[in-house]
């Protein structure tokens, strides 16, 4: 997905573009919305930082920031009291470590492994025909979460296409998803030490099932922000203002881009 | 006169066979769904009615692959290693290995031309080097399945793709398509990876020659001739790729039959 | 860089690209190479024999396929794809080849490699992992029994003063490679990792004589460089295992980075240690590969008994190496599989937080296709320290 | 997933021997043993390594040994070892490392961390060590890494690291030329370790007594020797799945009357079997060889699976540690600490001169080729376990080497013309991939989908051979 956000004193504008993989090369289309819903045209937007899986293919970006340095920036905007970030992406999941200051003291990222990331839910949601919208709430209902063995996305597909045709209940499926993907997770961050205040950021954040799960298999207490999804977007705006700011202070110019609405390659 | 059927459940396609004393009456295949046992009598309706003949004539009914267990009516399940050795050295006598690039798994053994299996392998827990990446990647593609091969080997200037995982390959290819990639080259690409990945996972066991290959992805002729490339000599395909480990099946339930008697 | 000026570089680009180019020449005119792996293998002995030692290497662009054959994939991957080159016959102009007790992957795949390759000299060298009196002695015995076997292979005696010619051209060697090192002090440094690492590379697949002039040409030429090749950035330190491809090094000067040090296997592991000259040769060589170069594989006994006291005895030379290069941030790189630096992994995380430098742990798999994955934690490891 | 792996614990292992069955209460005992004497505070414990043959010493000075791949085998065997991997894990190590070795770091942080023993440890749990004692072996990285690694968390627990090399096997060296000055530096070595114990407790090494304990384990691995070689029978009479049971005399209890004693009734147990004809299996249909690799322990079943499909192990190459003394022409010597250095290299090179003598083979190669003779053996089976290298490197290439080498088994097929022609075949090999106790590592289905394939295989050979 792409995100958007413009940024003046406070947000001007925030979009969030469609899902699905076909969708993900249109990332300018989400720009130019966002312009319109700002009521600017791209000319007049000061500097623009891009992140995320595709930033190096933004041509009209000034900067690039990785994901990880942006939305600890905007979690740490929206939860001064964060200590430990977890952004649970399409493509991949990080941990995030902050210290008092609102520092990023240390990161821990996935492989390069559908089962360790959000699309594993997309996968399955997409072969149980129901939408990412309701697969949380649904596995909510499950009492009896089931068990998926298997790993790999493809056979953990096919794993629950067999059980549902053996009559387990859709929710104690999804359920037994959100413990598989949590239990992953969880490996993963818990190298980091997990300290209070935890916040889930990215499109996992809107999975209430994934997030109950996470919830207790760290021990942990989850804070969510409203709009998980451009948590990323927003940091990378706020460093984006920095960056004006600081130029402006020491009267330094802006190395900006020509401002052309090109065509993102998102890879 | 005796009837035989071979059947085998795929976790994306089911295949079957029906046989007499003299060779095959027809074979048929279809969708597995989600419904194993429902997929199975569906078949068993079709061969039969494809020869013309009723359950009752049926003296033995083998079942093989990954949902075999749910073809309640079988008289035995095979594990497909052997209904594929079996079903190569019918066809293909002089073949010792046997490369079965199926859905989720690849398979490869060795047999001596008799259908009898000397070692195997199979891949690990990641679909990455399996036949799913194939469909994956036809999606993405807008083609069918059955066209990738043709169109693989139209390529001029194959590009280099990264296999790994089967779902984010999706995402991988999409990008490769908006740099301005051709299909043609894509596809060349991923045939050459797989292929590299299927060769290694059979050196394993060591390949003796000659090499047969079978199962979905020996269909796929852009990917037979990248492992032709990679191994530097020719490779057998038998004329129905998709049928043999349900061929090997139905030969299984024949010979159990003759050694009865 | 000026055209004039590039030009040596454009030699050690060549043979890095074209690994092993100057060892099939020198074949043509009936020079001996010796293969070896790892820091720990004598290399003054093989000198000395007449041969010339070459240090294989791997690719990770090139995907591992005949070497899983023979070897199963629980090994390391960088040592699977030194295997996969060599069984695929990259380095048949070899006339053998020689492997120390580096590591399980390395003991274990001993039998596959010398009935899989068709060098007619093979040599397993044993290596300690214990590091007092008895074992200098033991390692003087087995040192010894590699000089004769290659005493045996050439037909020619190894004396003495041929050991001690070897020891001073290969300290010598030494002493150009630490030059090369003063030049990384400036800010930014006046030579690049990327450059470094292809020059250190090229120059391991060079008789040591060439492999010296190599160097000085290098040095020449740095030296002689008003502006650095790199813009300033944060000063980054590698540690870990053999590096024998520029990608890491690469990303991080291209996302902005300064490499400036290292204690890598092919680096300052391998390249700082000098063999005492005068006494006993074969005694000094074992002091110098058992005592000084400090692998992970050599225990070190923990006389401190406390935590602290143990780290900085074992990993003190990190300490005096980031201090020299004015280091500010480090990647700690290890391969998965990799035992002897595995363990370590969390024993290092506490000492670089001792000395409070920021560290980047990173897995990886020797293969250019995780390159994508390494950009983004590397860029986000220099955002977070920068 | 931890609770639900739990509670998926396998039925109990049927085991074939009366033997095999006491082994369990034998490790428990020995388990609370090492916590009461800690507890006691009467005798040092150590933590140590498995197959470094010099157990002689530390039970001559008192010393409790403490197997620290027992208790992460316990673990594993009781599919409770996910949490201790997951500390390890979380401390920063990599799964791909030694599973044994995470599991007990894991669990000693645990300890550390909360001053006790961690919740519902495995039988008590693993004590904390008076000292630990690495062996820098030739083999095996993790076990002179692993405490290293642990004293970051008991930073005032002592090691002692021993070096232990031998020879590596070279096709074009006479591993006698070189025996001499490795004999040297094993009893440098060894001396120093009786130095490190003597100080650590207080203790002057009795040599009477040593030599006294040497002699018993002497005894004992000739005795090991004779039992395992009854295997032999048609039918077996004991299998590898009994054998991953009597291991613990030889691995953990050497040089104790104990272990002699066990060996003497295992030994009569089976000649009693072997008289009434009774078999590991009812019908015996199979007789396969582990050829290589550590079980998976959480999966012991499995050797019941292949039991139930008419498949017998009468040998396994794993964990047989000893080799028969009265073979090896080792040095006479009085000095017991020369001795235990002597048969250290006899064990390692006992394969070597065959070996030589057979192009193409190696000593891995040579005990799998006799043995298979010894023991008419119809298929080997292995296991590659990700997490150690040490036993499960080099086993695809002894595979391919004893295919090139060695086809004993005579098969007709039809020929051209439909002529029955007799060729010779490889003999069928199974590599199992999983680990030895992480268990998110295996799969039931795949592994006996693969043993199914696999016995059918043996089938098939069978009937063709027949017809
Ligand atoms: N409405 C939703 N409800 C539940 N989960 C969602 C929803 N939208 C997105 N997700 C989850 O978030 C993931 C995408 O997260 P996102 O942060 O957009 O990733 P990326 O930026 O890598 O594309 C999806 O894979 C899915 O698992
Ligand atoms: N004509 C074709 N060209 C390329 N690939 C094909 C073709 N037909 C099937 N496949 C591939 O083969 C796979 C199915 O193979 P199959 O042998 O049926 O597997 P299984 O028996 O394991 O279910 C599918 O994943 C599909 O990608
Ligand atoms: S295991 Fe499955 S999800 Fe993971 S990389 Fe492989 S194919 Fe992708
Ligand atoms: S990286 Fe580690 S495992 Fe690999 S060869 Fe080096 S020491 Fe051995
Ligand atoms: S032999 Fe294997 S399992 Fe045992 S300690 Fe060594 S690496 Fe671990």
């Amino acid at each position: 997905m792409t995100k958007v956000v413009i940024l003046n004193k406070g947000i001007i504008a925030s979009i969030i573009g469609p899902t699905g993989p076909e969708q993900r090369r249109l990332a300018n289309r989400v720009m130019e919305e966002a312009l319109k819903q700002a009521a600017l045209s791209i000319q007049e937007i000061t500097f623009i930082v891009a992140t995320g899986y595709g930033r190096i293919n933004v041509p009209f970006a000034d900067k690039q920031f990785t994901e990880i340095t942006c939305h600890a920036r905007g979690i740490v905007h929206l939860f001064p009291e964060a200590r430990t970030i977890i952004d649970i992406g399409g493509q991949d999941v990080k941990g995030i470590k902050i210290d008092v200051s609102g520092k990023v003291i240390d990161f821990v990222m996935n492989d390069k492994c559908a089962a360790g990331s959000g699309r594993f839910i997309e996968v399955i949601a997409d072969t149980l025909g129901v939408s990412l919208d309701t697969v949380g709430d649904l596995s909510l209902q499950s009492s009896h979460p089931a068990t998926i063995s298997n790993i790999c996305t493809i056979y953990a597909q096919q794993e629950v296409a067999a059980s549902l045709a053996e009559g387990v209940p859709l929710s104690d499926l999804l359920a037994g998803v959100h413990q598989s993907l949590a239990d992953r997770i969880c490996r993963m961050v818990n190298r980091l030490r997990v300290e209070q205040a935890v916040i889930v950021t990215g499109g996992g954040g809107k999975n209430r099932g994934l997030l109950q799960a996470l919830s207790e298999q760290l021990g942990q207490e989850i804070l969510v922000p409203e709009e998980p999804l451009i948590t990323g977007a927003l940091g990378a705006a706020l460093m984006g203002k920095e960056i004006v700011e600081k130029a402006r202070q020491n009267n330094t110019p802006l190395e900006t881009k020509e401002r052309i609405l090109g065509a993102v390659e998102i890879l | 006169m005796v009837f035989v059927l071979g059947i085998d459940i795929g976790s994306a396609q089911s295949k079957g066979v029906i046989l007499d004393d003299q060779g095959s009456l027809g074979s048929f295949e279809c969708a597995s769904g989600g419904d194993f046992k429902l997929t199975a009598e569906r078949m068993r309706e079709e061969l039969l009615s494809r020869a013309g003949r009723s359950v009752d004539d049926i003296s033995r009914t083998v079942a093989t692959g990954y949902g075999s267990k749910l073809v309640i009516f079988a008289d035995e399940i095979k594990s497909d290693i052997v209904c594929l050795a079996k079903g190569v050295s019918s066809q293909l006598p002089t073949a010792r290995t046997v490369i079965d690039i199926g859905d989720l798994y690849t398979k490869v053994l060795r047999t001596d031309g008799n259908g009898s299996v000397h070692s195997f392998i199979l891949s690990g827990k990641c679909a990455g080097g399996s036949g799913r990446i194939l469909q994956v990647i036809a999606r993405v593609l807008q083609v069918r399945v059955d066209e990738i091969g043709e169109l693989s080997l139209k390529s001029k200037k194959r590009v280099e793709f990264n296999t790994g995982c089967a779902v984010f390959a999706e995402t991988e290819a999409i990008s490769r398509l908006s740099q301005e990639v051709t299909k043609e080259d894509l596809l060349a690409g991923l045939h050459r990876a797989l292929a590299a990945q299927i060769n290694s996972l059979a050196e394993r066991i060591g390949v003796e020659q000659e090499v047969a290959m079978v199962g979905g992805g020996a269909r796929d002729a852009g990917l037979v001739q990248a492992l032709k490339e990679i191994r530097g000599h020719d490779i057998l395909v038998p004329p129905n790729p998709y049928m043999t480990a349900a061929l090997g099946a139905a030969i299984i339930a024949r010979e159990s039959l003759t050694i009865q008697d | 860089m000026g055209d004039k000026q590039s030009h040596i570089f454009d030699t050690v680009k060549n043979y890095y690209n074209n690994y092993g180019l100057r060892a099939k020449e020198l074949k043509g005119e009936g020079k001996q190479f010796i293969g070896y792996v790892c820091s720990l293998v004598p290399l003054e002995i093989i000198t000395a024999s007449g041969c010339t030692p070459f240090r294989v290497r791997g690719s990770v662009h090139e995907p591992i396929t005949r070497g899983d054959t023979l070897l199963e994939t629980i090994v390391c991957p960088y040592y699977r794809s030194v295997f996969d080159l060599s069984v695929k016959g990259k380095y048949n102009f070899l006339s053998g080849l020689v492997i120390p007790h580096g590591c399980d992957s390395m003991v274990r795949s001993f039998s596959a490699w010398s009935y899989g390759l068709p060098f007619s000299y093979f040599h397993f060298v044993n290596i300690p992992s214990v590091c007092d009196e008895s074992s200098l002695e033991f390692f003087d015995a087995e040192l010894d029994a590699f000089r004769k076997s290659l005493e045996k292979f050439t037909g020619k005696a190894i004396t003495e003063e041929h050991l001690r010619q070897a020891i001073r051209v290969h300290n010598e060697n030494r002493d150009k490679v630490r030059a090369l090192y003063e030049m990384r002090k400036a800010d930014p440094p006046l030579i690049s990792g990327t450059e470094l690492t292809m020059t250190l590379t090229a120059g391991s697949s060079l008789p040591i004589e060439e492999s010296n002039g190599l160097f000085d040409q290098i040095l020449t030429e740095v030296k002689g460089r008003g502006k650095s090749p790199l813009k300033k950035g944060p000063r980054i330190f590698i540690d870990g295992a053999c590096l024998d491809n520029i990608e890491l090094i690469k990303l991080v000067e291209e996302l902005g980075g300064n490499v400036v040090a290292d204690t890598i296997c092919n680096g300052a592991r391998d390249h700082f240690p000098k063999t005492e000259m005068g006494g006993d040769p074969i005694s000094a060589l074992s002091r110098r590969y058992l005592g000084k170069i400090n692998c992970p594989k050599t225990y070190r006994e923990n006389k401190a008994g406390t935590f602290e006291g143990d780290i900085a005895s074992r990993f003190g030379d990190i300490g005096a190496y980031t201090k020299e290069y004015k280091v500010e941030g480090a990647i700690l790189y290890v391969y998965k599989y990799c035992d002897p630096f595995g363990f370590e992994v969390p024993a290092r995380k506490a000492y670089y937080q001792s000395l409070n430098i920021p560290l980047l742990p990173l897995e990886d798999v020797y293969s250019s296709g995780t390159i994508g994955q390494l950009r983004t934690r590397v860029q986000a490891f220099l955002e977070m320290i920068g | 997933m931890a609770e639900e792996q739990k509670e998926a614990k396998p039925k109990k292992r049927m085991t074939a021997t009366k033997a095999a069955a006491s082994i369990g209460p034998m490790v428990k005992e020995f388990i609370t043993g090492t916590l009461q004497a800690k507890a006691e505070g009467k005798y040092k414990v150590a933590y140590t390594f498995i197959v470094c043959h010099h157990e002689e010493i530390f039970r001559a000075l008192d010393v409790i040994p403490v197997w620290t791949e027992n208790f992460a085998g316990i673990c594993g065997a009781k599919r409770d070892a996910e949490r201790f991997l997951q500390r390890a894990e979380s401390l920063g190590f990599s799964r791909s490392l030694c599973t044994y070795a995470l599991c007990g770091i894991g669990f000693d942080q645990w300890r550390e961390e909360l001053g006790q023993m961690p919740p519902e440890a495995p039988w008590g749990g693993q004590v904390r060590p008076d000292f630990m004692i690495s062996s820098g072996q030739i083999l095996c990285d993790p076990r002179s890494k692993w405490y290293q690694a642990s004293q970051q968390f008991m930073p005032d627990v002592p090691i002692y690291n021993i070096d232990l090399p031998y020879p590596l096997f070279q096709e074009n060296r006479d591993h006698r030329e070189v025996l001499g000055y490795y004999h040297q530096y094993i009893v440098k070595q060894l001396r120093g370790l009786v130095a490190f114990l003597e100080e650590q407790t207080k203790k002057k090494m009795d040599y009477d007594r040593l030599r006294e304990l040497v002699n018993l384990s002497d005894r004992t691995w000739n005795l090991i020797d004779e039992t395992y070689k009854l295997r032999r029978a048609a039918p077996c009479p004991m299998g590898t799945g009994d054998a991953m049971n009597t291991m613990v005399p030889i691995n953990f209890m050497m040089a104790t009357q104990k272990a002699y004693d066990f060996f003497v009734d295992l030994k009569k147990e089976l000649e009693e079997k072997i008289a009434r004809g009774e078999g590991e299996v009812e019908n015996e249909k199979y007789r396969l060889m582990w050829g290589g690799g550590l079980p998976a322990w959480y999966a012991l079943n499995d050797f019941n699976y292949f039991n139930s499909k008419g498949a017998s192990f009468p040998v396994e190459t794993t964990y047989r540690m000893v080799a028969p003394l009265n073979e090896m022409d080792l040095p006479e010597t009085k000095d017991p600490i020369e001795h235990l250095a002597w048969r250290w290299l006899g064990y390692w090179t006992f394969w070597y001169d065959k070996a030589k003598k057979r192009p193409g083979s190696e000593p891995d190669v040579e005990r799998l080729i006799n043995w298979i003779e010894e023991y008419k053996i119809d298929g080997v089976v292995m296991h590659e376990a990700f997490s150690c290298r040490t036993w499960h490197v080099g086993l695809i290439w002894q595979l391919h080497q004893l295919a090139k080498i060695y086809k004993p088994i005579p098969v007709y097929m039809i020929g051209k013309g439909g002529q029955k022609e007799k060729v010779y075949r490889e003999l069928p090999s199974l590599i199992l991939e999983s680990d030895i106790i992480d268990i998110t590592s295996y799969s039931e289905v795949d592994t006996r989908n693969k043993i199914d394939a696999f016995v059918e295989t043996l089938e098939s050979i069978q009937s063709n051979r027949a017809t």
